[in-house]
């Protein structure tokens, strides 16, 4: 699903160009001029506050470009501001391939994306990261053409993060193979984390459970989100299908435990 | 053979063939042992043997009775002597050459580390039996009539035993070596804990003083290194050694070993190499037959019962063969298997992590960490005033010369055990789990912590016992049972917990599996 | 009774003390040593061509080899073991037999060298596991594994004839340490920075010096550095240590540590051939001493372990806004709160003549066109109105309080160095943006404010060490 | 006295037990004693080896005396070959040093001939003569510690 989204980028870039004026068109037949104007403050505060990294197009080519961050490794990483155009969101509490709904990307104006520079914006008015999420749907067709999916129910059942549920994790950690990526010992020193790629070609690093939270937050809740849908973009597929929901409880409390989340209590 | 007729050449070939006889004539003046009256003789004539009695009671070679203790610390002592005798002919006391000595006689000389090893661990025993042998003395109540003073030279032998050892310790100049000497120098100069509170440290500075004549210099070097080489071979070993022969003496003079007023039947001489003669022999019976008659103070032999001795050669000499034999096995077969520890070169910018003392002064380091002035001197002095103490302040005769007195007694050392023993866990159990001043309130002033610290109330709490155990049985004679097994379940608890359930950091742990590695 | 007990005793007594006489005695007189001289004899008087060699053989008495050396205080007594070492009959030999690998012992022979000056190991032990100094033998310096031996030659050779005769790998390590910028965190001699500790003596320092708890395999100091290069914070978890070097560089880097002793050896055990000192200019001297933060110093990093952003000091839009002048005062005081530290001669050992070129190195590509002045004396700037801008344009980077730091893209600019710097100059870095930095242009070339908001939000900037 | 005779039996294992006994304990002491004195001498001690390289054959030509000093040994070459002497005089262990006649000791007045023979004064040996032998490689080694018959000349190919 996505690698057809990456190869027919081009076309449907085009395709997106010219419906553009169309479905604005559209858009102003069917709301009224108050959401045209929302787009347009949003369009102000995208270019005050966002334009720096992810371009005036959206298309993460800011002025700012490319940052560069060493690792603890040493190993010089190239952080690249989101390419806002395919509407591909990583942290979604819908399922793998759906777009986010509209809370999803609020939360990550809110409280921004840790290790990467994106910040919180938490202190700018409500009104002002509304208008912004709206305009940021403008960059592509997507937010026309498809329709937002139901958000994952997540019941945490009470279980989460015994010993007994940690044992069963790490059996599943185990024959999943999370271990090529992530490190056997979950410090993102897999045999495969030097030459992972996301879908812009960049490349990226599987998390390291030793340091630090999770880009999403760390709450169990989080942890079990991001094995239902995956993280659309990069090499961390949806276990939706391959795990049963009890299986992806189990697989959090391992990985809380590998955070440190556990011990604390 | 009339003299005269002799030539001077014949009396010389004369002389030449009889050298066999006269020889041996000239130490065995009274001929060979056969008689009661040459084997006495043969005591009594001899440098080696005239310490002892002509004639031993039975009750004294009842290996039940001694358990032999004090012998086996003797010949401790002999064997560390000797063994020590042989290191010191490859070892210089020089921290350039000491080490070096050491590996060499490790690794190039043969039997070198069975040696080694050998003075290390007799040494080593000889604290071990020292304590036991004492408490032998305790528990047989033979601290009395006449042996008090005994008693006193007798705790001054275990001060010097540790000191010995301890000396001994620091010789090799390794890792273990240079920092024992750090620690003990230290409490050496503990006292300026006190003076520093009462600000006269830069008047009268005791403890500083104390710490640089020890080390010779401010920290250990070479002038430590020679200063205890000095108290190691030459004065400590000539103190003990002139203590020893004052013990001794002071043993014969006081009648023998402790025994009981009376003796039963069954105790007397049956099937010795050389039973009792009963008649005959060239001293009148009831008499004792030591030097003592002509000295002052109380000879409590005098008026009892000889009829259950027998001659010391060869009974007693026998039994001092036997054990002797038995502590030289013990001793070497021990030293096969278990070395000497030798670790890395002194380093003084690298502590060992844990520090240890020797085991011996582990339980003083538990009490250490609290505060070095109490836990390495207040301490320990109190605990040896104790000790000296015991045969001035019970002072009861009956019941000498017998385990334990009677059951009461047997039933108030037991209980003492226990109590000791609860008491002492449950304080470091305290300890442990929830720290003590200096973890609740950092700022505490340390006067605070001298004069309340968990050794002193665990002293206070075994004299307070041994006083209501006193005041209970109305026994000055339980008193003193209960406060040296007290003390002994202290000493033993306090050494095992400082040797095995502590770490690195001085640390609690189960055992050294658990340490972090380092 | 007791005679008996007592007689028995001493009977039981005395046949356990032959006993332990008896396997003492067999255990010293048969210790490993003479097992392997008997099988050498045994190999040579089996395997030998002709009459003379095997009576030769048979010749050989069987006791303890030492070699004293009174000059380097070492008894070695490694050949009590190692008889073959020097026959050329061994070369084929399994160990302990076997003869020395190369040509080594012509010019060291061993009667003057011995082998623990340069194998290092025990040299007064005669059984394999203290002589080779294993785990738990207490002994500091354990047998130097061959891969890193290289670092012992260095007690008497010069790097350049090393790097001709035989001992490339140390000088290739040497070189390295200069290239990776080592001295930047690590004094050597006085020189060199501070963030890291004194690597003097790293080689000889002893086994209790070093934090074993996380090496993998046999607790020694070889594996200790060499893991440490692997990865810093695996062993050292608090580590600061900026390092990306391969497998073999590691090695390298490893066996010049061991060169790093602290003893010196006799006048006449040295040989030094070439007094050649390795050429310094201003790119040696960027290599060794800054290499290690800012890399090429072309764009800038955040950093993860410093957790802040490294300036790109070498990048054009910055050489080209700041003049020797500032630059040096720079590179001598360092930067207070931050890891540059102080490189002048009383605090990292650098002469006015190192850092000249040091600066002539970092401006090498400054361009020739000094940037357009701003003029900032000609605006009147209103405090207040750069507070607004600064609250939405910069806030994100550099944090509200100014302060970067942890998570923030921007540097610290209530530093010493933005606080008391020229408003001129600060002015135009907003202007223009500092090209491969994140620092972007605010100007009208990128982000379109004016000189007036420009000037507004510098004289903010200026004003934000005041703020508590 | 009574018991004594009653017991005969008990008497007698007595006395072998005794035997048994004493005879043991001596043995052991014995055995202690002699490991003990064995301690006294160790397999090598810190001192140079006896054996020494001397360098090649041709720093040698026909005619050549040589004192090496710090070993204490001459070494001579003549149309017989290479031989060493020691310079230790066998009387009290000083240094002789050469003398019109041979070799002349300063301490208590020795003299040697040119072979090392005695020829006045207390010493009661000829000096020692050495082992000189050849490496693989040819280079020659003295071993003091191995004294060979008089007159015992080397020659290498």
């Amino acid at each position: 699903m996505i690698p057809s989204i990456t190869k027919c980028k081009r076309v449907l870039l085009i395709v997106c160009l010219f419906l553009f004026p169309l479905t604005s068109v559209v858009l102003a037949q069917e709301n009224d001029d108050e959401y045209a104007a929302l787009v347009e403050s949003g369009k102000k505060v995208y270019e005050v506050r966002c334009l720096l990294c992810h371009g005036s197009k959206g298309d993460g080519n800011g002025p700012v470009g490319i940052i560069r961050r060493a690792e603890r490794n040493g190993r010089v990483l190239e952080i690249v501001p989101r390419d806002l155009t395919m509407a591909v969101f990583r942290f979604r509490t819908t399922p793998t391939g759906c777009l986010a709904d509209d809370q999803d990307i609020l939360n990550i104006i809110n409280n921004g994306v840790p290790r990467s520079f994106m910040p919180a914006h938490e202190k700018i008015p409500i009104q002002e990261r509304e208008a912004v999420k709206e305009y940021i749907k403008t960059f592509s067709y997507r937010w026309e053409e498809e329709d937002p999916c139901e958000p994952i129910a997540v019941v945490k059942p009470e279980w989460v993060g015994s010993s007994k549920s940690v044992d069963k994790g790490k059996i599943i950690f185990k024959e999943m193979k999370c271990g090529e990526c992530h490190g056997y010992e979950g410090k993102g020193d897999g045999p495969k984390s030097n030459d992972l790629k996301d879908d812009w070609g960049k490349q990226i690093l599987p998390f390291n459970f030793s340091t630090g939270d999770l880009k999403r937050g760390s709450t169990p809740e989080n942890v079990y989100i991001t094995f239902t849908s995956g993280l659309d973009g990069t090499g961390m597929p949806s276990y939706e299908d391959s795990l049963n929901e009890e299986d992806r409880w189990h697989l959090v409390s391992f990985t809380l435990k590998l955070m440190g989340k556990l011990d604390k209590k | 053979m009339s003299n005269s007729t002799q030539t001077g050449l014949g009396k010389y070939k004369e002389n030449l063939l009889s050298i066999k006889k006269s020889f041996l004539g000239s130490f065995l003046r009274s001929g060979m042992p056969t008689s009661d009256k040459s084997r006495t003789a043969v005591v009594v004539n001899n440098f080696f043997l005239h310490l002892h009695g002509a004639k031993t009671h039975t009750n004294t070679l009842k290996p039940s009775y001694t358990l032999g203790l004090g012998l086996i610390s003797f010949f401790l002592l002999v064997i560390a002597f000797i063994s020590g005798g042989f290191l010191m002919v490859y070892y210089s006391p020089s921290i350039g050459t000491a080490f070096n000595a050491v590996k060499d006689i490790n690794f190039v000389v043969i039997s070198g580390k069975l040696m080694r090893n050998i003075h290390k661990w007799s040494g080593e025993a000889m604290i071990i039996f020292v304590l036991l042998h004492m408490a032998r003395v305790v528990y047989t109540n033979s601290y009395k009539r006449g042996r008090e003073f005994n008693w006193v030279i007798g705790v001054v032998l275990l001060i010097l035993t540790f000191v010995l050892n301890l000396t001994g310790y620091m010789l090799p100049w390794d890792q273990l070596s240079y920092w024992a000497l750090v620690i003990v120098s230290n409490i050496a100069a503990a006292p300026k804990e006190l003076t520093d509170i009462f600000g006269i440290t830069q008047y009268f500075d005791i403890g500083g003083a104390t710490k640089e004549v020890l080390l010779g210099g401010t920290a250990p070097g070479q002038n430590s290194l020679t200063r205890v080489y000095l108290l190691h071979i030459i004065l400590l070993p000539l103190g003990i050694c002139t203590a020893l022969g004052v013990h001794f003496w002071r043993v014969r003079k006081d009648g023998g070993l402790s025994k009981p007023d009376i003796v039963g039947d069954r105790e007397t001489g049956v099937a010795f190499i050389s039973p009792p003669q009963k008649t005959g022999g060239i001293f009148p019976t009831h008499k004792t037959y030591g030097l003592m008659e002509l000295a002052r103070g109380r000879t409590p032999a005098v008026d009892n019962d000889v009829e259950n001795t027998v001659t010391s050669w060869p009974n007693l000499f026998v039994a001092e063969i036997a054990v002797f034999i038995f502590t030289l096995a013990g001793v070497i077969a021990y030293s096969y298997f278990i070395d000497a520890p030798l670790k890395e070169f002194a380093n003084a910018a690298i502590p060992e992590n844990p520090a240890k003392a020797p085991w011996y002064f582990l339980g003083l380091q538990e009490l250490v960490s609290y505060s070095a002035f109490m836990g390495g001197q207040g301490l320990p002095g109190l605990a040896i005033a104790g000790l000296l103490l015991i045969p001035y302040l019970d002072r009861e005769q009956e019941h000498f010369g017998i385990w334990f007195s009677n059951r009461q007694g047997r039933m108030v050392a037991i209980e003492s055990f226990i109590v000791g023993a609860a008491a002492v866990i449950g304080s470091l159990a305290f300890v442990i789990n929830f720290g003590w001043f200096r973890n609740w309130w950092p700022k505490i002033h340390q006067l605070w912590i001298i004069a309340i610290n968990p050794g002193n109330l665990l002293l206070g709490f075994v004299v307070a016992y041994s006083l209501f155990v006193i005041k209970r049985t109305g026994s000055t004679r339980m008193g003193a049972i209960s406060l040296f097994t007290m003390f002994l379940v202290c000493y033993v608890i306090l050494t095992y917990t400082g040797t095995v359930l502590r770490g690195p950091n001085w640390e609690f742990y189960w055992s050294a599996s658990q340490w972090p590695i380092h | 009774m007791q005679s008996r007990f007592y007689l028995s005793l001493l009977l039981i007594s005395s046949l356990v003390l032959i006993a332990f006489m008896g396997i003492a005695f067999n255990r010293e007189m048969n210790p490993e040593w003479k097992k392997y001289q008997t099988e050498y004899k045994d190999f040579l008087v089996k395997n030998a061509k002709d009459a003379s060699t095997r009576q030769r053989a048979e010749r050989i008495q069987i006791g303890m080899q030492q070699i004293y050396i009174k000059s380097l205080e070492r008894s070695d007594r490694c050949m009590s073991c190692h008889r073959g070492v020097e026959n050329p009959l061994m070369a084929e030999a399994e160990q302990p037999h076997r003869q020395h690998s190369g040509n080594y012992l012509e010019n060291h022979p061993i009667a003057k060298f011995g082998c623990t000056v340069c194998h290092r190991g025990q040299d007064r032990a005669t059984n394999m596991r203290e002589a080779h100094g294993e785990e738990h033998t207490h002994w500091d310096f354990p047998i130097i594994p061959s891969k890193y031996i290289q670092g012992s030659c260095a007690q008497c050779h010069d790097y350049e004839m090393l790097r001709q005769e035989g001992g490339e790998k140390v000088a290739r390590g040497e070189e390295l340490f200069r290239q990776k910028g080592c001295q930047g965190c690590h004094k050597i001699g006085g020189k060199g920075g501070d963030l890291g500790k004194d690597i003097a003596g790293i080689g000889s320092r002893p086994f209790a010096y070093f934090s074993m708890k996380h090496v993998v395999g046999d607790h020694n100091l070889y594996n200790w550095v060499k893991q440490h290069f692997d990865d810093p914070r695996a062993i050292v978890p608090e580590s600061e240590m900026r390092v990306f070097l391969t497998d073999e560089e590691a090695e390298l880097l490893t066996t010049y540590m061991m060169t790093f002793v602290t003893a010196e050896m006799p006048r006449n055990y040295t040989l030094i051939k070439n007094v050649i000192q390795p050429k310094i200019d201003g790119e040696s001297l960027y290599k060794m001493y800054c290499i290690a933060c800012h890399s090429d110093g072309r764009v800038s990093l955040y950093d993860e372990i410093f957790k802040r952003t490294i300036p790109a000091i070498r990048n054009p839009a910055f050489t080209r806004s700041i003049d020797d002048e500032h630059l040096r005062t720079i590179i001598k005081e360092g930067r207070k709160g931050t890891q540059m530290t102080a490189w002048k001669v009383s605090a990292a050992g650098l002469t006015d003549a190192d850092i000249n070129k040091i600066i002539m190195y970092i401006t090498m590509n400054r361009p020739e066109k000094k940037p357009e002045p701003f003029g900032f004396l000609k605006y009147k700037a209103d405090v207040r109105h750069g507070e607004e801008l600064y609250n939405i344009r910069c806030e994100f980077c550099h944090g509200a309080e100014g302060k970067g730091g942890e998570g923030f893209l921007g540097i610290n600019l209530r530093n010493p160095a933005v606080q008391k710097a020229d408003p001129e100059f600060l002015a135009i870095t907003v202007r223009d943006g500092r090209e491969g930095t994140p620092m972007v242009s605010f100007g009208m070339k990128g982000l379109k404010l004016d000189n007036q908001d420009i000037a507004d939000m510098v004289a903010y900037v200026k004003t934000l060490s005041q703020k508590k | 006295m009574i018991k004594k005779t009653r017991n005969t039996e008990g008497v007698s294992r007595r006395d072998f037990l005794g035997l048994a006994a004493f005879g043991a304990a001596i043995l052991g002491s014995i055995g202690v004693l002699a490991g003990s004195l064995r301690f006294v001498k160790a397999d090598v001690y810190s001192e140079e080896s006896k054996k020494f390289k001397i360098g090649k054959k041709e720093n040698f030509p026909i005619g050549t005396t040589r004192k090496f000093d710090d070993k204490n040994v001459f070494i001579f070459s003549d149309d017989n070959g290479l031989f060493a002497i020691s310079a230790i005089c066998t009387h009290l262990g000083c240094i002789v040093s050469p003398s019109e006649f041979g070799f002349q000791c300063p301490c208590h007045g020795s003299r040697y001939d040119e072979n090392g023979n005695v020829i006045g004064g207390p010493a009661p040996r000829p000096l020692e003569w050495y082992e000189i032998n050849q490496e693989v490689d040819g280079t020659l080694f003295i071993d003091a510690g191995k004294a060979v018959p008089q007159g015992t000349k080397y020659l290498f190919a």
